[in-house]
């Protein structure tokens, strides 16, 4: 299932410095082709070891003009079928089709805060540094989450 | 200017330096800069901290596509000396129970964490009993509320965008200009006066033609577990497919032998049973749907076979049997010629159609196709190609290709500090460890290796296992925490390599220079006698693994002739590697991944050869000595490696239960 | 003009088309001439003849490389009811004596050309016992040389250019402008009017852009065995050393399945025991250099397990165990885990020179060499490789993937008319066959399948194999002179196609209509969702037959329920052809290769279903059927296929000795 | 073990019509990079699909320039060693070079008349059409080959 870029909808990120598809990619696959001297179409990006695509569909998902789609790999999966996704903000649909041609859409979704929102210490106390030796981490119990245990459970304390 | 033929060399001097971007290592940048705020506030001193990732944090790493359960949780409900034992039991009795415990006690914190900063959980409603998804607005875990169990330790979360969510609270808290991406770190430098210590790092930037070399007083090292030694299922097109991420290269394992930390378990694999070919996640099945494995015939193998679990006292009587066993059990369908296994989707999902309701059903096959699409898209790849529909059409399960890890349910890695208030052992019961290095499991600072100043987490540790993506974060957050200890007691150090820049940079380039020098030799670029492709050096390790170091051609087993073929002709590929060849920045990623690959697989090797034993029935057979042999073999493996005369040398380690296992086990079934 | 997007058509009348320039029809071009030339002169009748080879005669088919032996020479001491019986045996008591015996009263009438051709073939000298090589000058086999045996059948050649020699006879025999080099046929075709007929071939140049169309009476389909159809040794850059020639695609058979003809015995499949990954022979080891086979720890597994031969009455007291038992008494070693099986080279050379003078083991080292050297130099690359000096080190065996052949030591192929002088059935004893096929062993001419016209020989010809090349040749000669009884007989026929010229063309271009219309589609020509390279579908190809249809993933083993999977996926690829592209003409050649590939394999597939016991122990296992069933099955199975509904039909044929086989066997051992 | 050209000795058959390695390669693999444009090395050969080399020597023994080597797969062959052939008209030398240096030479003969001299019907008979559905070939015994076998062997006769 490595994927494949279109050629009518990759716009190459419009010349952007990097591209989203190779910011993304976790194996270094995605590259673009500034002159179309690698694949004969200048400006658009391809995947340069398919072979070694785990087909996490990260460029699939970033990608801006939905341009990237996979391929189920050839020397396995029978032709025919596609597994697409679209990726929002708080959720991402996914278009199903079967190489019988059934189709299945699903939407679930992905986050409930919004995307950059983060505010990592907010409302968190700072680190005590007396305490570095201690167990637990800088924000100690604030969550709710430190099990103390059972010390009975200790056989050899 | 720097090209290809002549890189540029930078330098750069931190304290802290985090190596890898996934779970642990965004644990630890965001444990680490209030730690390092509260160093500067009460002793002065300032910090400087860098993480560097091969990739991009927002999808680097084992999470990068997603997963949809979260597999360590413990709960209000049970203790972390539960987790310890279930993680004993997994791995066949040899863990470290203080590291278990450990992180058992500090998990939550984080899967909380997660949930605070967007991760949708699945919940139960109290009152009707029914799942709602993570988008509901339901009571948060940190405030009671009820998580969707699929098994005893995981819990069920909508987790596409898991480690886009994590990594934004990790850049956020670390701040961009303290992290670099697309740095792939080739090896680590002791220091010139004491080779016992860490002093730096070396890499090459994949996007610019740069040669970075780090120096720092403290490292952690958390690049993941290792991914195609072994030969995938696919040969073709689809090689890239694996179960783990194939981007998770060793390179934890590997540079922490080159710079001479001790290594644990390297014996120990995981060969998950998963669907054929697309390695699809067979947790939700079990678990969540109920479903049963069969042979080709329809006999439920788990129950046909159970007597074989007698063969193993104490653990085949565990009320879970270990995974390795329930491959074992499978895996004598298999060698009988009663397969494919099936996995029974068709008659799970017509059983819970029985009981509910329309609106659920419709819901359960939406959870049964989130399971792949949050995780393995690739397996929905397969379902669709084969016309596959879980309630019309069984699919097939197969045991996998071996993998090497630490987080998941394998525990090879480093052997770490560990924490001192459980009861571990402060000395060595048994001989044969090399002087150098400390006795007992608790020599210093929580996390570090044996090396001063080196420290590791997630699929870094060894001899522990099961922490998963929740359990990684946690424990890269307490190695951060105790680096910056560790900074502060050694507050006036200075690290000096032995080697000089241009060494460094000289051995990081050869790859390229080889293929400057002779690729007009030929008429055809990957044909030439001078050098070797990363991808054909690749193919040959996995050849010589799956056939000589119980791969998936000889049913997982191997025996001691096997092993000395193995070891012969992974010292030539070894020597071969310096013949590796690099066209551009992208295949020199290729050719240092597949270095790492070479030595982790030949540790891996070098382990199985000293147990004399099979530990891992179902896992890998040593033929030779075919039985668990607890008189014997009750203990840890270690090694640690000469990275000057390129040998390794192995040695036991006592093993002692800090919590009673006794409790998991029943007399034996008959 | 013809360019790639626009082949150009060429239509051509022949009377008699040879298909492949293998050592069948260098055998036939070198014997029809005669008897062409006599037709001509007795009934005026000017035969027009053409022989169409894929590639270039001197090094085309099996023998391109060279052979160190001719492995099928009778000798005037030996009858050819012996070889008959030596055919049967090895192939578990299922072949046409009739057509093993006209063979071995044949074959050294051949072998005898190629000496006075100048092959040179090595003698014995009858006063001292001394080996001479082929150039001593040594007296000729037909004045009564003795040639050096390596076992009963075969004797010693140096046979470096054993083809170029045999194609030169050949060459010079029919005439250049008879002979069109470089094109492959993809198809046969029938007669519009009686679709039982054969009518011509249509095919492609791989060096100009033009389709062939050939239109002709009488057809000698001889284009070789089947390699490649079950995954090779090497995964990566060396996937195209195999055993067997890698270009032998199965055209053979699968045109004439397609054309209608009967198949048999398509089941059977030769998995050779061969040194491990260069697929070196083992003949000379074994039987010149007397040398041992043993499991890891020195067992020699034909003694250890010997018992094992008593569960195959009668074929298991036969003075020399089928291949196929020897396979399975290694086996039992390798999937016990005490594999590898070393050739013990070491000893055996040593205990050579215990007795031979210095002369002598400069000799023998250089035979040992010289065995590899004329016709698997891969093997030396090997032994280079990992510095493996025969007297020093042993090499590894192992049992291959699966071939389909019926010249060497396997029996698929075309059910063929016989001689009619041997006492050979003439009716039909069991049910079951269609009723347009004809009964008995000889319908008419001799080496013609059951479609009228199209002849076969070599690994063409089914229930016999153990032909070798000599044989091959023999047997070309023998169909030979038929054709051209044939056209005699057939002097008035005019055969007409079904199919428009046009219609045939389109469907030999289709993979470069694929390609010209979506390759633009994405940014790179190897992954589009609209077509399939040849490579992929081949590794698919592979990987199916390897996993379901008992290749080495399985240790040969398959089941009912396998062989339904291995069924419905086969039916997916065989759609998915279709989808093949060609993005030049070399790809095209290896699109219909492959296409070539997977009706061969469908049909191996289907005959091994429908066989519902184990024949072939040791080369394949069904394992719901895991034994020899002389009661139900000691039959042919036969099939043929329909190109139109795409479905095969297989049935029993009654087998009958022609010649006393008691004489093979001995009581049980103990 | 694929074969590779040498870029200092190919000399694309001085521009032949057909190279030698091109008419000769059962698998079709060898093929003359006329402008360069495939390789790099205008008027060089070159193999095209190396991972379907049988290693058969064909093109090896055949170059008039001896360009052509081969290069023992590298997905499973240790690097360095090497088999060389020198093919003459009446015998063949092999140059062995291991991994490990070791040399090693052999001369072996490959047919005992000169190239091109066999007369395929010289001093034979013509075909007598009378015999055509008989056992034997147009040569019958000419050759003192046809083994007549023993009538008693043929049990159903
Ligand atoms: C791939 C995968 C993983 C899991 C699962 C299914 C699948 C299909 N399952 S289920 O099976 O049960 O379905 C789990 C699940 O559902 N639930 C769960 O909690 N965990 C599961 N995991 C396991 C966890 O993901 C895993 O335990 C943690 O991610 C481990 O964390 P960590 O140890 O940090 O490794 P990492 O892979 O996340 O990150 C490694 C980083 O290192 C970088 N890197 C690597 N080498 C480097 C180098 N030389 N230089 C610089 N950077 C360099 C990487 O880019 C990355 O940033
Ligand atoms: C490869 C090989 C073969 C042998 C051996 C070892 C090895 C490594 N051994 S040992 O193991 O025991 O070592 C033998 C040995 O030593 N001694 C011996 O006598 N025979 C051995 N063989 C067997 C013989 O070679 C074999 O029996 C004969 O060659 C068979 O003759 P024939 O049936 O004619 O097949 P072919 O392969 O020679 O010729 C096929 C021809 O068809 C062409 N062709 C194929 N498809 C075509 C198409 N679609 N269109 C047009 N042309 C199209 C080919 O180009 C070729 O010309
Ligand atoms: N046969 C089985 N019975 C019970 N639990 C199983 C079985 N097989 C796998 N599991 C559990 O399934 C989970 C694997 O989940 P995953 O990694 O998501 O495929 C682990 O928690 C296992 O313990
Ligand atoms: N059982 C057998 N008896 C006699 N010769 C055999 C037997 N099996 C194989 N051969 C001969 O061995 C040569 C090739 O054998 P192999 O490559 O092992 O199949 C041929 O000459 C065969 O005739
Ligand atoms: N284990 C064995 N013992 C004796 N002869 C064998 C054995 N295995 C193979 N052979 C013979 O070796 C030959 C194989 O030859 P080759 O095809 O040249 O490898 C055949 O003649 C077989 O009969
Ligand atoms: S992200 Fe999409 S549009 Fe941008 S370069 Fe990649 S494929 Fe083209
Ligand atoms: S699917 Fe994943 S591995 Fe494949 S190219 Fe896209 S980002 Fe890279
Ligand atoms: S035969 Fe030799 S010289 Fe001629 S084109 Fe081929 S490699 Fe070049
Ligand atoms: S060695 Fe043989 S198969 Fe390979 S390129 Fe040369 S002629 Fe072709
Ligand atoms: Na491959």
């Amino acid at each position: 299932m490595p994927t494949y870029v279109r050629t009518d909808k990759c716009d190459g990120c419009k010349g952007q410095d990097k591209t989203a598809c190779m910011y993304i990619c976790p194996h270094d696959l995605m590259k673009l082709d500034k002159d179309g001297s690698e694949t004969g179409h200048a400006m658009r990006a391809f995947n340069q070891e398919p072979e070694q695509c785990w087909e996490c569909y990260s460029c699939v998902k970033i990608c801006p003009q939905q341009a990237i789609e996979a391929r189920h790999y050839a020397d396995i999966v029978p032709l025919g079928g596609q597994v697409q996704p679209l990726r929002g903000s708080d959720s991402i649909m996914w278009t199903i089709k079967f190489r019988n041609g059934t189709l299945k859409r699903f939407k679930f979704p992905i986050r409930t805060t919004p995307e950059g929102s983060i505010d990592p210490y907010g409302g968190k106390p700072s680190a005590d540094i007396a305490k570095i030796a201690e167990n637990g981490f800088f924000n100690h119990m604030e969550q709710n989450g430190y099990r103390v245990g059972n010390p009975a459970e200790l056989i050899r304390k | 200017m720097a090209d290809f033929a002549n890189p540029e060399v930078v330098q750069e001097e931190v304290d802290i330096l985090l190596i890898g971007g996934g779970m642990a290592c965004c644990g630890a940048a965001y444990e680490i800069v209030r730690w390092a705020e509260a160093a500067k506030a009460s002793a002065g001193v300032d910090l400087k901290i860098k993480l560097v990732d091969k990739a991009a944090m927002d999808r680097s790493g084992a999470v990068a596509q997603g997963l949809s359960a979260i597999n360590t949780y413990i709960g209000s409900e049970q203790d972390p000396a539960d987790y310890a034992r279930m993680v004993s039991n997994d791995l066949m009795g040899i863990t470290r129970d203080d590291l278990a415990y450990d992180l058992g006690r500090h998990v939550d914190e984080s899967v909380h964490l997660f949930e605070e900063w967007g991760l949708p959980i699945w919940k139960t409603d109290p009152a009707t009993g029914e799942r709602h998804d993570g988008a509901q607005g339901m009571t948060p875990l940190k405030e009671g509320g009820k998580p969707v169990r699929s098994g005893k330790w995981q819990i069920m979360i909508n987790g596409e965008s898991y480690k886009w969510i994590v990594a934004e609270a990790a850049k956020k808290a670390l701040g961009m200009d303290r992290i670099q991406e697309r740095v792939f770190i080739v090896r680590l430098m002791n220091d010139k006066n004491d080779p016992n210590r860490i002093a730096g790092a070396a890499g090459f930037s994949t996007r610019e033609n740069k040669i970075h070399i780090y120096k720092a007083k403290a490292i952690l090292l958390a690049a993941g577990g290792c991914v195609n030694i072994f030969r995938p299922r696919s040969v073709g097109e689809g090689t890239g497919r694996a179960w783990y991420p194939v981007w998770n290269a060793g390179s934890t394992y590997s540079m922490a032998a080159e710079a001479g930390a001790e290594l644990t378990m390297m014996e120990n694999r995981f060969v998950p049973a998963r669907f054929k070919d697309g390695y699809g996640p067979v947790g939700a099945w079990f678990l969540l749907f109920k479903s049963q494995a069969t042979n080709a015939f329809g006999e439920v193998y788990m129950a046909k076979n159970k007597e074989m679990l007698n063969d193993y006292p104490p653990y085949g009587q565990a009320a879970v049997p270990a995974s390795c066993l329930r491959n074992h059990l499978m895996l004598k369908e298999m060698q009988e010629g009663r397969g494919p296994i099936w996995m029974d989707t068709v008659t799970a999902l017509a059983k819970l159609r029985e009981t509910l309701s329309p609106r659920e059903v419709k819901h359960l096959e939406a959870e049964a196709w989130e399971d792949f699409l949050d995780m393995c898209v690739g397996q929905c790849g397969i379902w669709v190609g084969e016309n596959i529909e879980p309630e019309k059409k069984n699919s097939e399960l197969m045991p996998t290709e071996p993998y090497l890890l630490g987080s998941h349910s394998g525990c090879c890695g480093i052997w770490t500090s560990g924490p001192t208030d459980v009861g571990a052992p402060t000395s060595e019961a048994l001989p044969g460890a090399p002087a150098h290095l400390p006795s007992g499991w608790n020599w210093g600072y929580r996390g570090m290796t044996t090396v001063s100043g080196l420290f590791t987490a997630g699929d870094g540790v060894g001899a522990s296992g099961h922490k998963f993506s929740s359990g990684s974060h946690a424990e890269g957050r307490m190695a951060a925490k105790a680096m910056v200890k560790y900074c502060l007691d050694n507050k006036d150090l200075k690290v000096e390599f032995a080697e000089t820049a241009e060494e460094l940079a000289d051995a990081i380039w050869k790859p390229v220079r080889n293929y400057m020098e002779f690729k007009d030799y030929t008429t055809a670029i990957d044909v030439n006698p001078n050098y070797i492709t990363p991808k054909m050096l690749q193919f040959r390790l996995q050849k010589i693994m799956d056939e000589y170091v119980a791969g998936v051609a000889t049913y997982y087993k191997t025996n001691t002739v096997m092993l000395g073929v193995a070891e012969q002709k992974l010292e030539m590929l070894k020597e071969d590697a310096q013949k590796m060849r690099a066209k551009d920045l992208h295949e020199l990623l290729r050719a240092w991944e597949n270095y790492h690959r070479i030595l982790t697989a030949e540790a891996h090797m070098k382990h199985i050869q000293f147990r004399e034993e099979s530990r891992y029935p179902g896992f890998y057979y040593r033929m030779d000595y075919n039985m668990v042999d607890e008189e014997n073999w009750h203990c840890f493996v270690n090694s640690i490696y000469d990275k000057n005369t390129k040998k390794w040398t192995c040695f036991k380690r006592a093993h002692v239960d800090l919590v009673d296992k006794s409790k998991l086990f029943k007399p034996a079934a008959h």
